[in-house]
């Protein structure tokens, strides 16, 4: 939930690269574009930028908020409450106007009423006339509605005095392929600009500079483009996938990628089957299909896909197929926020499926991160055989990030325990498909189209034993399905370890996934307050031992969840002892991304360097519906 | 663990493989004695040896009930796949994907097919992936005691007494209304019929629908169902007299002019059909196989045979531009862009 | 797994009514009916009876075994290993003998090899030519196969001394609609009789003798066919389904049931709809439009149906829907055991769907359970308008049980929360369906159909507010899922409590569903060794405040489950704090129902009161798998 | 919460129900401006008003896409459930079955009907659910931003340039196939064709199939697409003028010989079919049914109107022999047998 805070406000002493910019606008006006080329202008200019856009769940129509949180320190995460807001959504125009924080500035539709409760004092006002601006200027009819988004791109730029060459470059970016439409930008830009310049002094006291040593040669990209080049560099060659928010841009980056590095140009085959399923079911099919024949495959999902996937997702386990789903998660239960963020499929893509069953899942936390993982997701399920998760969200998934270029990846593919003819040759055909010979409880494997007579075997999702021959023996039962128990543990030394930051204090935090971004912030935030922390950044399940030691040795661990039901510190305390579990639970789970406010309120509280009070909430004001159903 | 047969001497009975009938064989059934699903399982053990499949590039897949355990019954030097209830057909696209050299044969049964399973049923027909699909139709649940099926004819009875309220669902005049390329329906009881329509199922180059009666007799071969072996045989009208000419070898036969066609598939052998009636049905024409499907069906009869082919519309590995080198084989190099290729669409991300 | 273990064998001192029959067959030859008639016979003698049949999941041709335990006490478990062994499949043939407990007793078909392993001298032998016998004396073909079963029944009357006049009086009861059957038989069972009394005397300890005071009065039925009448009696109108094993003849039976009592005499109409649909998808479907038009609705299925009932499971909970899912559970993940029973959903079911969800289970532990809880399911779920879980198993659903007649219910049903036009009419429209009137979480609603222009609402998956319509907004979101959330404490009052037996011993049970008949056994087995233990049975979920004070006021308490993962053992971890945390599990997961020693051995060994030797099984010899792959 | 609307005076637009037409709108659309499915929602508007549908009454269904948010837009006084994606079939048989006096209307996409809905589809055709369902088929996913559904044509192509590399699925011919009791196909854009048939579809005693193109004005609507505006409204092919005469109403007209032919619907209305070419399609005829679209698909055009109507085909709650009288209103004593057959039972069950 967006905190509005207090804070010193000044008109007077400028505040300069460490504010919330946040534009209001209605869905499917093409506002989308203006809002990033102000994000790569400001990026341009050397400052640290996080864009968050809050989107409705149609195509055109409804409130749709996008957040450029600026910071020197490169905060990563939402902060709450905007400090510049531009408000071009009437139905919402109250609501944005009390939600900006005091000292604040709004650039809003002129006609919009500045009266009763939006008629602030503690707050700048910027009234430009966007509408009949656009009317007037604007000749060309079918480009009016898309240009007309473009003037407010001036009047921000203007607010927060970014150079108008900055908003010009960020266009000739935004426009690579199409340099002409350039001009033709700028012109609505500078109908913005200099409405402003010619009516208003700036009187509010956020406003950018430019500065160096923080993004230079940085990148700027979402999530579901890191994964899917990831999935890529990681040698999928089979991917199948039914369209979900905020999943689908994961294979459709992907094919992207595949028409432009896996087809041959010589004879324009492609080096890859990207399959638009008819469902989840049928896409979680292909994928297994494909893994038990060898190839690397893998399905993109969210929540209700990742439920009709349950099924499949037993028989990969029992039947031992690597499998990698993708699960960029939004807000559940059932269809629930389709365009909001949550960390709520954890506790049941652990556990997917009817019976006993317990899967690796991963937690990537950056872009970076969702590149790696994307590769190592192939590696881990063909080393385990068996399923494993790519836990996104959409927060990470949809939203730009800043990142270090990636890195070509030095090492060859993990293909796993596989026989080859010649292998099976060398063990004159003396081998068993689900026999542990190397303890480590993963068995021996052959592909189909293996040529060698002892190559064959039958798989099913019924009892079977060693030699994978039918079986409905108790003690065989109990003792394959103990041995695929087993490489759950094997797993806690293959996954990506956890990042720790120990110095021995008595307070710790452990997060995974986005909520990173904002336990960075509270850090540095409750330090400032004289509470130092410790940080542990849990990267996978299993836990490794690692996780597990640093947990046992702090005397209170704060567990950070996107979730209602506290369910990675339920897995957690699983895992821990009675006498070892110091566990406390905190939670985030209104669909927004998570801000510091959120991670540190409750641990200042319960630390007692905090009252409640501090962190109580104005309740906002609800929006009104008329139109939106 | 599996004993490595023994690759007999060559012999009379061997086939161009060089392996003997016995080499198709799998475990033995643990169907009920009669099931038509075993007469099936021994068709396709000739027709798999007669062609000459190699059963290391087989892939057996199935979903679940009793046809669906039919693929541990026959070559067992095969890899095989009994999946999950009515998913077979997503299992076998993704092996095929992976490894496009794969022979896919999927056994599945009604239930599997028309009630749980016809989305995917649809679906993998509209991608026309190479595979042979056989649906082994007995109007029952076979594996969970008799209930019925998606395919029961309305009005026949349930071994309790129970009369079906339902329209079947016809699982080969849904497949030609879905544009599917190769249609056939046969009865397990006709070996003469099943084993050509395998064969050309083998060599066709798209799925191959396979809807083969084959009477439950524990659950459904009383007085009053419509898929009994008495009924069966009683309303099976055969449309023709069918003759598969492998491609790998030669056969000149002369039929006098005028009663009989051929078609030829997809891998060059040739399907020749001789009429049974005069005004013998032409399986090219895909408006004339749903007529005859929906007459017969009014009738209460079965039309078997070859209903509609088209053998040269396109395979999902064509339409998806695939190589003929099986995916899984490609390796780092073949599959990672080149670092120089990657270090420039880095330098497109940044700033 | 079957439990070899030592027994002071006497040949002399006879053991009466305290043992277990063993019949080790061929599915689909008939000899279900032949170990009916057994059963039926021995329990017309006034002696306890546990019937418990471990079949294969194919239709003819696979082993099986059918176990009657007798005891004294009425013990309902499977006793580990059988005393009286008949045996007529050749596959199982050594396996089944190495079996038997010392100093019992096969009776067998008489060309099986008595040599080698299967020559054992420390049991008695009784081999009779049933083959010859059928084919020599059997004239009609058609009925030779079922007849000759009808022998074996002969040759064990004579080895447990049951007089013939109980077997003929079973046959009759079985043979009630056709009572000229009863002769044939008794002809068949004469000759397995006569050959006995002919060949042998009798040189094992091992006999049966009328006794009273313990089955007088009672009833003999199957779970399912409890949990069916259950159903029918909690005014159940619409039940869909899809065959799957074990739970198919729930809605089997419900439908006779039906006929018999839902079908008007005058109309023939009938107040009942059961829909066999076409998958498990269709029947959550059909359940859910139902429960949501106002129909007690319910679904029956299994392991993979759970599975695929997912999503739609989430949207009941999310949308607030009445919705009864029975879960005869079966050895999972995947297809698994389809034959086989176990506790194994039992986390996935209480937390099934993607994104936060928590749904009550009802957890019956006895035929009388299943009929009560088939009941209650209806009012809990029409009560707080969502999921409700009954957990039953294949060892309770499929095997038949002893019980006193049903009690005739004398409430009326709960019908939960429902406005009708004259409640709006009184309100003056003002209501909102989502609103927490109450202060228990639970909302009103209104059905399609009320004739009032404020009844209608829109019903969704997606956000919305108190007042049922359409939000995104974030406080809107965390405050309606924060209410259903409240539902699960709400539920803690509403579900079945559990059932304690508190001594103030430090040690404690804690099992659940049909462990509960191997924690009797194993309560008095310990006492009689010096170990006296309290015990409570937890008949639902979420725990009762009753249930929890009880675990945390015992020093240990040992938590059973039928499932490799301690699935109830975790959920109850989550709900303990740290400190009040001693419970120890308990695990039996092989597919055969669970005995005494699973849950004595464990605690035993624990508490220092037994070595692990103890019980430690000798291996059980493998069947030979020819044929059956 | 909901305001309570006031019931307006009596007046000249009041219909048989004493509604205006005002009291058959819903919410405002949150749909894209020119989107077919708010044309189609208009439609229903006036075909609920105009056939007096009483708003209590009605049950409005739908699964998850921009077509499946359609009924918040209209008749705001009807309950209604925007279940989950693909599986409004399911939902709408449990809601009859529970009270067989609603009057269900399903609105579902093309996505929702033939790539994830397709098996629930096909089994609600099968029972024959006394049911409206309306596809609103527009080639695409909308609410997921454009990519292809299994309704897209072969070569129809992608805003992107991507062109589909699969046959369709026709949703009318599916239908036929199954054994559908009502289906029509219209065009969003077409008002004099949709409206009737819908008031038709209302009569219908059975599934009534509605196939309704409506296109999608944000990402199916290109050059190239085939479910764009331009192509549709040029290769519309109409069967019938069409002309609804509800039973309520007591209206005589004289047709010339020859130039029409009538429906007697399941409630009593008619419908009359006047020919608009000499060899007019005979919509009881399913044969010619499934002919005519195959023919015209070849063509690449759609022919609209009535396609197919049995109106005596049993539907589900009558193969049930369910009561009339909701299910839902049973009460304790109707439900349980009586004690003494209680008694009866568990002495059945003793020794
Ligand atoms: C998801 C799921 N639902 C139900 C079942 C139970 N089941 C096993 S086989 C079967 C039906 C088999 O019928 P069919 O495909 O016609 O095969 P047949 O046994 O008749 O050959 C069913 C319903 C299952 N295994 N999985
Ligand atoms: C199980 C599931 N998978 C995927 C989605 C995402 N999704 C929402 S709407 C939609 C497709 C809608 O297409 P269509 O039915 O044609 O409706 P349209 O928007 O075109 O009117 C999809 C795939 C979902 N909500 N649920
Ligand atoms: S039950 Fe029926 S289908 Fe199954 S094996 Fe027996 S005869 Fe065949
Ligand atoms: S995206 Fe297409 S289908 Fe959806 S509302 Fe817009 S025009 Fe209609
Ligand atoms: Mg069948
Ligand atoms: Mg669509």
């Amino acid at each position: 939930m967006l905190a509005v805070q207090e804070r010193p406000a000044s008109q007077l002493k400028p505040v300069v690269n460490n504010f919330t910019f946040q534009a209001a606008t209605i869905n499917g006006t093409g506002s989308q574009s203006s809002n990033l080329v102000i994000t790569r202008a400001l990026f341009a200019m050397g400052i640290p930028v996080a864009p968050k856009n809050v989107f409705p769940s149609n195509i055109e129509g409804l409130p749709t908020w996008f957040n450029i949180r600026i910071s020197p320190e490169g905060y990563q995460c939402l902060a709450g409450a905007a400090d510049v807001l531009l408000a071009l959504n009437p139905a919402t125009w109250q609501r944005d106007v009390l939600g900006v924080r005091s000292g604040g500035a709004v650039i809003h539709e002129a006609n919009y009423p500045v009266a009763g409760p939006t008629k602030r004092d503690d707050i700048s006002y910027y009234a430009v006339p966007f509408h009949k601006l656009g009317r007037d200027n604007i000749d060309n009819a079918d480009l009016r509605k898309y240009l007309s988004n473009m003037i407010y791109v001036g009047s921000v730029a203007w607010a927060l005095e970014i150079p108008l060459d900055e908003i010009e470059g960020a266009l000739r970016q935004q426009f690579k392929r199409k340099p002409s439409a350039v001009e033709l930008n700028m012109t609505s830009v500078r109908l913005g600009w200099d409405y402003c310049v010619e009516h208003y002094t700036k009187t509010d006291p956020f406003r950018v500079r430019p500065m160096s040593g923080r993004v230079e040669g940085k990148m700027l990209l979402e999530g579901n483009q890191a994964l899917a080049l990831g999935v890529l560099m990681g040698g999928c060659t089979v991917a199948a996938w039914y369209p979900i928010t905020p999943s689908s841009s994961v294979c459709e980056y992907l094919e992207t990628f595949a028409n432009r590095y896996r087809v041959d140009p010589k004879t324009g085959e492609k080096r890859m089957a990207i399959i638009q399923a008819e469902d989840e079911l049928a896409a979680v099919g292909i994928a297994v299909g494909a893994g038990w024949a060898g190839a690397r495959a893998m399905t993109s999902t969210s929540g209700p896909g990742i439920s009709l996937m349950a099924e499949f997702t037993g028989l990969a386990y029992f039947a031992e197929i690597p499998l990698v789903i993708c699960d960029v998660q939004r807000m559940g239960p059932s269809t629930g926020l389709p365009t909001r963020t949550a960390q709520g499929d954890i506790s049941f893509a652990h556990t997917l499926s009817h019976g006993d069953t317990k899967h690796p899942l991963l937690l990537p936390a950056t872009v970076e991160e969702a590149y790696e993982f994307g590769q190592a997701a192939f590696d881990l399920a063909e080393r385990l055989q068996g399923p494993v998760f790519v836990m996104s969200d959409l927060d990470l998934g949809m939203n730009l990030w800043m990142s270090d270029p990636f890195k070509y990846p030095e090492t060859p593919y993990d293909r796993g325990k596989v026989l080859t003819a010649e292998d099976l040759e060398r063990l004159k055909g003396d081998w068993g498909r689900y026999r542990d010979v190397d303890g480590d409880g993963i068995p021996f494997r052959t592909l189909p189209g293996t040529n060698h007579p002892a190559a064959a075997y039958f798989t099913r999702g019924t009892g079977h034993d060693e030699d994978a021959r039918y079986s409905e023996l108790p003690e065989v039962w109990e003792r394959v399905l103990e041995r695929i128990g087993k490489k759950y543990e094997t797993a806690r030394d293959l996954v990506p370890p956890a990042i720790v930051e120990d110095h021995g204090h008595d307070v710790a935090i452990l997060a995974y996934g986005t909520s990173h971004h904002a336990v960075v912030e509270a850090r540095d935030a409750m330090a400032a307050r004289g509470l130092e922390t410790d940080y542990i950044r849990v990267r996978a399940l299993p836990f490794t031992e690692d996780a597990l030691r640093f947990v046992r040795s702090h005397k209170r661990v704060y567990v950070v969840d996107q979730n209602r039901d506290r369910q990675l510190f339920s897995i957690l305390r699983l895992e821990l002892k009675p006498e070892e579990d110091h566990l406390i639970s905190v939670r985030h789970f209104d669909g927004t991304p998570i801000s510091a406010v959120a991670v540190m309120g409750p641990i200042l509280v319960a630390e007692g360097k905090a009252s409640a009070d501090e962190f109580t909430q104005a309740p906002p004001v609800p929006v009104v519906t008329a139109g939106i159903e | 663990m599996i004993d490595t047969p023994q690759r007999p001497a060559p012999a009379a009975n061997l086939n161009r493989v060089q392996l003997t009938r016995d080499a198709y064989k799998g475990a033995a059934t643990t169907l009920c004695a009669g099931c038509g699903h075993n007469a099936i399982t021994n068709h396709i053990v000739r027709a798999f040896w007669e062609y000459g499949v190699e059963p290391h590039k087989l892939a057996k897949m199935s979903g679940i009930g009793c046809s669906s355990k039919a693929p541990t019954y026959f070559v067992s030097q095969s890899h095989g796949f009994n999946g999950v209830h009515g998913r077979m057909p997503s299992l076998s696209t993704g092996a095929k994907l992976a490894n496009r050299e794969l022979m896919v044969v999927g056994v599945s049964g009604d239930g599997d097919t028309a009630s749980i399973g016809l989305g995917q049923y649809a679906h993998l027909i509209r991608r026309n992936l190479n595979m042979v699909y056989i649906c082994e139709n007995n109007g029952v649940y076979g594996l969970t005691k008799g209930q019925f099926s998606a395919t029961a004819d309305i009005g026949s009875v349930q071994k309790g007494g129970k009369p079906n309220e339902f329209e079947t669902i016809d699982v080969c005049g849904m497949a030609i209304e879905l544009g599917a390329s190769f249609v056939a329906r046969s009865f397990s009881g006709d070996s003469k019929q099943v084993v050509p329509l395998l064969k050309a199922a083998l060599s066709h180059g798209g799925t191959a629908i396979l809807d083969i009666i084959s009477p439950c007799v524990t659950f459904n071969d009383h007085a009053g169902s419509t898929k009994s072996y008495a009924y069966v045989k009683e309303h099976d009208i055969e449309l023709q007299d069918l003759d598969f000419i492998p491609y790998f070898e030669n056969i000149e036969v002369d039929y006098p002019e005028g009663t009989s066609t051929e078609v030829t598939l997809h891998d060059g052998s040739h399907l020749r059909l001789r009429k049974i009636a005069p005004d013998a049905h032409d399986p090219t024409d895909r408006i004339a196989a749903m007529t005859l499907i929906h007459e017969a069906r009014q009738k209460g009869e079965f039309v078997t045979g070859l209903l509609y082919i088209n053998p040269d519309m396109k395979d999902l590995c064509e339409r998806e531009n695939l190589p003929q080198r099986p995916l899984r084989d490609f390796a780092e190099a073949d599959l990672r862009p080149s670092r120089e290729q990657f270090d420039a669409l880095m330098r497109d991300y940044v700033g």
